[in-house]
């Protein structure tokens, strides 16, 4: 059944209190939890637990397929389907192909971490329950959230707004889908 | 963390078993030298050029850490200084090359001359007398900053309150363009001119590259295998900055041999025709993959950067393939000989490299504690 | 307030990027199906002629041998394309009051040429030479189609440029023995691979595929 | 105008700059490199007055290759004879004056220019079975599939009169037709009609031969059939 | 702990360097200022006489262009034996301007170089805009650009496939290899940006596009985690991209056996060449913005110092590519060798080779100065003639090798024309309308990586 509400939001002044207060949001057994910031903080990953990203693994097999590609287009190309003798040349002159193997290979290795990257955190997606909160728009100035959904086993109206609360925000607001 | 505190350090063993085998070395190049001169001061010429580079590498590695700064250099510093110290040592070992030149240049050759159009055109440049003094500039210019570089850090380490004294960057700018520069035509004098015909105007940043990424692998080497424990975060930049020093390698190396290869013009060509037959193929591939594909694979993992001794593994990969490279680089420039005499190479690299050693390791404990105990990050 | 979208932009969103991509795809494939079409080519579209000349019963039916009116394709670069006297030569006694037949009497009495549309027109910077395709054992049938059997003419290759390759890269496949090059009715035979091997020996055929071939 | 108008109007502005500018991208379709400016045979011309490209031979010119320098190949008549001399005495060439001394003398009646062989007799029977067969089929009797279709019958190669008749008789009614035939001096070269005139004297030959003249082989067979 | 002392001591040495942000920004102060350069309204007066200038010389470049696809590229001076001109000039001139954007952004972000926040988002649009620049050259020297797309390989009815021996081919994939990664290096850095911007904008249209382009982002730390590892290894591909580049555009001219071209230094010292034009470019248009737009908190100093320092750095590898051609022609014994360099000193393009060395390398020696690093002016001045002098010597290179051939028969001298000269200044009124634009609708600053530069956006770890 889906729950009345998408979660609870917390708002946080300092990134400092945001990883205590997540910590302690995990440590307490809530598992649905995300935290929104202005940037980048290295200490949410541990204290969310989070896995490391496969997106190093995804571009490494993408930079291999382009490079693979690249230089089979050549040779293809050059000793397959239109062999021609260019300057005495040997059909497959692979020092020829080096600089466009080359070239695929970052090509097809950073279009993989651009879109894994994005579809691997489900983007776009310009609607999203958190935006209904109108203090969110200071997520992306100064200011730090943390969400638990109320699709987490633990999450109970009362007792989840209780426990934010006690992690002393400086609001607590119900996010409705 | 009292590991934090101790330089890299050797037993003093290490240092008497380093000069027995250089000694035993250069007792076989020098035996081989009353038999076949020729062939001696060839093995000779390719060791000494080996080894020339870990000091002039260190020396530019210095110089290039005052200027950008960064942990990563704290961590190696003291090695650098050490190694730097053995320059006198090389122009010493420089000497017999020069008693030499006759055997190992055609340009040297008044006979070989008489017979050649294009080397009369050149003898404004490869003459004997010139060849000597420009190669006691060189080494003066090499000594003097390591003579100074060396006095100021001993006189005035890095203090807490930041900033290096100005004098080490004022040096520097104009070191390494010096260096470059210096760098540049000893490669052209001591190496390239074996074959005068043929020319690449790359070949002097080839040599410079191939030193820098000599020296950087000997010293990340010796910090992993005997030195404090590193911050996790200068290793990672440190195995980063040998994959980026080896990827530079491979592209200056491609960069050659697609231009040479695509000319096709008989004045250039027959450099790599000489290199990619009568077995030494089997070397350049041994280059490709083990100077290059090997340790770029094994770098590009997170996993081999952390772990000190994986990364110590590579190092050694590194500076191993380093000697090979220069041999390959070197030694097909004369007349073809059987494989046995090649082998012989490896007594000229023994022998030098362990009276080298052995200088170098005395030079490591003689480094002032206090600049190793400042410079070195935390752990 | 920070929301700006409607919940359905997620959808929307997600059927844009993949349909976008999906419509790259589909134009892509479309524009390849295109310049291959007989639209883009005017492959296999029968080209009205201000007389409406049946090869069918000029060779099906009455035996004409191509080379009686296109008299220059062994010697020329150009086929040939049979003058109005040619046409005469049996014209002037038979169908003469044909209607359809007027312009090409009115070309007779008023010594102008009949202004026939070009079915195969190469592009002007491609070399063709007919006679060298003839006289190397190219059949008329192996780029004209069975123009015995068209009652209008069309154009029976698309004329693209890897049509010519497809044959100028394996010659042997196409080859037939010199005398047969005007029969319409040739089969080849069951090793045609190695009988135009050896007809590729004997005919001296090479120096296909180069640029300058054909583009000079 | 009324501001509704307006209105519609720079809508429809609109969209003109927005085609304007798509028409930017129809420049990609010319193709002036497959119709260059050159003309190929057959091609109209505005630029003549006889809208043709192609241009008729300049009188009193001889293009290359067309020489006519044996009088044989050209003309078996005697007033036409006289035409190709002057025309070769013109050119005056070294070739020229040789092949005049080579042409003369007259011909006997039944010779030929050249020696026959059996090539010139089958490239005879080529040209023949393309040029002449239509009318006067393939063995010469006159009843081509173009007869059977209400051409004026031609008289058979094999009537007294046409077997007694010399061979540059059936060269110059080639060359220049006769009766309800066409001339064919456009279609067939001079060579190639002297190659039907002998292949006409084979097949003249073949419907008309003593069985003693048959060479021993074919002799048997046909003894054999009988 | 020794640990602690080295940490401190490392940290106080970096203290005592001038600072990346002036004092009394926070959060919100970095935010609101550099979002407010792209949201506020109404345009400045100063902005659109800027944009109006440079949108004039557009229209020129659109005259040209038109006048280009009418006539033929006969309109240009090019002809044999010179057949490539200012089109190639031009080309290589762009593309050497073009790399600095991404060897600031990805080199120094590899490096932790942190003076990076500040100018690398310009700096990776300054690319963009030059690389679009670059690129309208050798398609338009094509003579027919609209079959542009019969370099890119795909099965199409000639049966034919790029000559992938040509390092012309090479070119087409490396600027558009370098152009999409820059593109999606540039857009990725955006990202969090445009979602500040989206919830910034008080204009209905302003929010609905820059939400558009935020794609929903909410600063959600598994996005965030993602983002950086995807953003370091875009970095990591684009460093060794940015030098494939210009080792390819190298190319274009060494695999050829030309004298004065073939030559094995080319790829490096080109390398070095077009991030010193990078550079160059960037302290060009840095220093005015700055000062139009009142940065000094954001680019400090010390940014303009660190990047006189790798404009002298460059710039002395660049004189080590002159000095190592000449004496290879020296050394060669190559008389054809040594001819292209005398006719480079006294030929008829001497002029321009003296000029070229006095700009390239003379001019920033001035730079081992620290007043003329600390001088914004005078910055400024040098990376005027150094942008000057850069052009020359792609000019150098490409006519002089050209204009005289092995036959005196085919000696020619070469200039450009009027249209040459249009479309060149045509396309600097693109780059610099491209400019005004993203300055005007676009953090100009990554404002997230500013953040992360405050002090108080170290989490501050409570001891257990």
């Amino acid at each position: 059944m889906r729950p009345r509400i998408h979660g609870m939001l917390a708002e946080f002044g300092t990134p400092t209190d945001l990883v205590a207060a997540v910590r302690r949001t995990t440590e307490a057994g809530y598992r649905r939890v995300d935290a929104c910031t202005p940037f980048p903080i290295e200490e949410l990953e541990e204290a969310l637990r989070l896995q490391p990203t496969r997106l190093p693994l995804l571009v490494l097999l993408g930079g291999i397929l382009g490079g693979a590609g690249g230089y089979f287009m050549q040779y293809y190309a050059a000793a397959i389907a239109y062999p021609l003798n260019i300057g005495g040349r040997p059909l497959h002159s692979w020092p020829a192909f080096i600089p466009i193997t080359f070239e695929t290979t970052v090509l097809v290795a950073a279009f993989t971490a651009v879109f894994a990257m994005l579809a691997l955190n489900g983007l776009p997606m310009p609607y999203h329950p958190v935006f209904n909160v109108p203090r969110f728009a200071m997520a992306s100035r100064d200011q730090f959230f943390l969400v638990i959904e109320a699709t987490d086993p633990q999450f109970d109206e009362e007792r989840t707004r209780q426990f934010l609360l006690d992690l002393q925000p400086h609001d607590v607001w119900e996010v409705p889908h | 963390m009292s590991t934090a505190l101790q330089p890299v350090d050797f037993p003093p063993a290490a240092r008497r078993s380093a000069f027995f085998a250089g000694a035993l070395g250069l007792t076989v190049i020098v035996a081989l030298g009353l038999w076949r001169p020729a062939h001696s001061f060839r093995s000779y010429l390719v060791a000494f050029l080996a080894w020339l580079a870990l000091p002039l590498g260190c020396l530019a590695l210095t110089m290039l850490h005052h200027l950008t700064g960064g942990r990563w250099g704290m961590a190696l510093r003291h090695i650098w200084h050490a190694s730097v110290n053995t320059l006198p040592l090389l122009a010493l070992l420089f000497v017999p090359l020069l008693v030499g030149m006759g055997y190992l240049y055609p340009w040297a050759q008044p006979e070989v001359v008489a017979d050649d159009e294009v080397l009369r055109t050149k003898q404004l440049y490869l003459n004997v007398p010139f060849f000597v003094v420009r190669a006691g500039f060189y080494f003066a210019c090499w000594l003097v900053l390591a003579y100074f570089l060396n006095r100021w850090a001993r006189r005035s380490p890095s203090t807490a309150d930041g900033e290096e004294p100005r004098c080490f960057r004022l040096l520097s700018g104009p070191g390494l363009a010096l260096m470059g520069l210096t760098v540049t035509f000893a490669a052209i004098d001591w190496a390239m001119s074996l074959e005068p015909h043929w020319f690449s105007s790359i070949y002097g940043v080839m040599f410079a590259n191939g030193q820098l990424l000599a020296a950087l692998a000997f010293a990340v080497l010796l910090t992993l295998m005997r030195g404090p424990r590193l911050d996790p975060d200068v290793q990672r930049d440190l195995g980063n900055l040998l994959m980026a020093f080896t990827m530079l390698w491979a592209y200056l190396a491609f960069a050659q041999l697609l231009l040479i290869w695509s000319g096709n013009l008989p004045e250039e060509i027959p450099w790599y025709l000489r290199r990619l037959d009568h077995g030494w193929q089997w070397v350049a591939l041994s280059l490709l993959l083990l100077q290059f594909v090997v340790p770029f694979m094994l770098l590009l993992s997170r996993a081999v950067k952390r772990d000190p001794r994986k990364l110590a593994t590579v190092a050694a990969l590194i500076l191993a393939m380093r000697f090979v490279d220069m041999w390959w680089t070197v030694a097909p420039a004369f007349p073809s000989e059987s494989p046995l005499w090649r082998c012989l190479d490896l007594a000229a690299v023994v022998g030098i490299g362990g009276i080298w050693l052995g200088v170098f390791l005395g030079a490591l404990r003689t480094t002032p504690p206090d600049l190793v105990v400042e410079e070195l990050p935390h752990a | 307030m920070p929301q700006v979208f409607h919940r359905s932009f997620n959808t929307l969103s997600r059927v844009s990027v993949f349909g976008s991509l999906l419509f790259l795809g589909l134009a892509a494939w479309a524009a390849s199906v295109y310049v291959r079409s007989s639209y883009a080519t005017n492959r296999d579209i029968a080209r009205d002629q201000p007389i409406p000349f049946s090869h069918e019963h000029h060779v099906t039916g009455l035996g004409i041998d191509c080379r009686y009116c296109h008299d220059s394709a062994e010697k020329s670069r150009y086929a040939g394309m049979p003058a109005t006297k040619t046409c005469m030569n049996c014209h002037q006694q038979i169908w003469t009051g044909s209607p359809v037949l007027a312009p090409l009497r009115a070309s007779y009495q008023n010594d102008v040429p009949i202004p026939w549309v070009r079915v195969h027109r190469l592009a002007d910077f491609a070399y063709f030479d007919h006679s060298a395709h003839v006289n190397k054992g190219v059949g008329c049938v192996t780029c004209h189609g069975p123009v015995d059997r068209m009652p209008l003419t069309w154009q029976h290759g698309t004329l693209l440029m890897s049509w010519c390759l497809d044959c100028h890269r394996q010659p042997q496949m196409f080859l037939r023995p010199r005398e047969q090059v005007f029969n319409m009715e040739w089969q080849p035979p069951p090793d045609q691979e190695q009988q135009g091997r050896q007809l590729v020996e004997e005919y001296g055929v090479r120096q296909l595929i180069h640029c300058s071939t054909c583009h000079r | 105008m009324n501001l509704i108008e307006n209105v519609r109007l720079f809508g429809h502005s609109r969209f003109a700059i927005v085609g304007c500018l798509l028409l930017v991208l129809a420049c990609g379709c010319q193709q002036e490199m497959a119709r260059q400016p050159s003309y190929r045979p057959w091609e109209p011309s505005p630029f003549f007055a006889d809208g043709q490209a192609d241009r008729p031979v300049e009188p009193g010119t001889i293009a290359r290759g067309q020489l006519r320098d044996n009088r044989w190949l050209v003309e078996a008549d005697g007033a036409r004879a006289a035409e190709a001399v002057a025309v070769l005495a013109a050119g005056a060439s070294p070739l020229g004056t040789l092949a005049l001394a080579a042409v003369s003398a007259p011909p006997p009646a039944d010779s030929f220019p050249f020696a026959l062989t059996e090539d010139m007799l089958q490239r005879g029977r080529l040209q023949f079975n393309i040029y002449c067969a239509v009318c006067h089929d393939r063995i010469g009797t006159g009843n081509g599939r173009i007869v059977q279709r209400g051409y004026v019958r031609p008289p058979s190669f094999h009537s007294e009169r046409l077997r007694q008749a010399p061979a540059a008789h059936y060269f110059r009614v080639i060359t220049r037709g006769q009766g309800a035939m066409p001339d064919y001096s456009a279609q067939i070269a001079p060579a190639d009609r002297w190659d039907i005139v002998a292949y006409i004297r084979a097949l003249q030959l073949s419907q008309d031969a003593p069985v003693d003249a048959l060479p021993p082989a074919i002799r048997r067979q046909l003894v054999q059939e009988r | 702990m020794a640990t602690e002392v080295h940490r401190e001591v490392h940290e106080q040495r970096e203290s005592a360097r001038p600072p990346l942000i002036g004092p009394g920004h926070n959060f919100a102060t970095v935010t609101d200022k550099i979002s407010a350069l792209a949201l506020s309204r109404p345009t400045s007066r100063r902005w659109w006489l800027g944009f109006g200038f440079s949108f004039a010389l557009v229209m020129l470049l659109l005259l040209a262009i038109s006048h280009l696809l009418v006539r033929g590229v006969g309109i240009w001076g090019i002809n044999v034996p010179v057949a490539w001109g200012f089109a190639i000039v031009n080309f290589v001139w762009w593309i050497g301007i073009g790399h600095a954007g991404t060897l600031i952004s990805a080199i120094l972000l590899l490096l932790h170089q942190q003076w990076r926040t500040s100018i690398n988002r310009f700096a990776e649009a300054m690319t963009l805009f030059a690389v679009a620049c670059a690129g309208l050259f050798p398609l338009l020297h094509m003579g027919r650009p609209w079959y542009g797309y019969w370099l890119v390989p795909y099965p199409n009815t000639m049966q034919l496939w790029p000559q992938f021996r040509s390092p012309l081919v090479w070119d087409v994939f490396a600027v558009t290899t370098y152009l999409l990664v820059s593109l999606m290096f540039w857009y990725v850095g955006l990202v969090p940006d445009m979602a500040t911007l989206r919830d910034r904008s008080t204009h209905r249209m302003g929010r609905i596009v820059y939400g558009v382009l935020a794609m929903g982002w909410r600063g959600s730390a598994r996005h965030w985690q993602r983002y950086e590892a995807a953003y370091t290894l875009l970095a990591g591909l684009a460093a060794p991209l940015v030098v494939s580049v210009h080792t390819v555009v190298s190319f274009d001219f060494a695999v050829a056996i030309l004298p004065g071209w073939h030559s094995t230094v080319f790829p490096p010292y080109f390398v070095a060449g077009a991030i010193f034009s990078g550079f160059a470019m960037v302290l060009t248009l840095v220093i005015p913005i700055r000062a139009l737009y009142g940065l000094h908190d954001f680019i400090t100093a010390r940014h303009l110092q660190n990047m006189g320092k790798i404009l002298l750095a460059t710039g002395l590898m660049v004189a080590y590519g002159y000095l190592m051609e000449a004496f290879a022609a020296v050394y060669s014994g190559n008389p054809y060798e040594r001819y292209v360099q005398v006719n480079r000193m006294i030929g008829p393009y001497a002029l321009m080779y003296w000029a070229l060395i006095a700009c390239n390398i003379v001019t920033p020696q001035l730079l081992w100065f620290r007043a003329v690093r600390a001088s914004p002016v005078a910055l400024f001045g040098v990376a005027m003639v150094v942008n000057v002098g850069m052009w020359l010597e792609r000019y150098v290179i490409v006519v002089v090798s050209l204009h005289r051939d092995y036959l005196p028969s085919s000696w020619g001298m070469y200039s450009g024309t009027i249209w040459d000269w249009a479309t060149f200044l045509g396309t600097i009124g693109l780059f610099l309308s491209l400019v005004f634009l993203f300055i005007r609708f676009m953090p100009v600053i990554s404002i997230f990586e500013m953040r992360t530069l405050l002090p108080e956006a170290k989490v501050k770890e409570e001891l257990p």
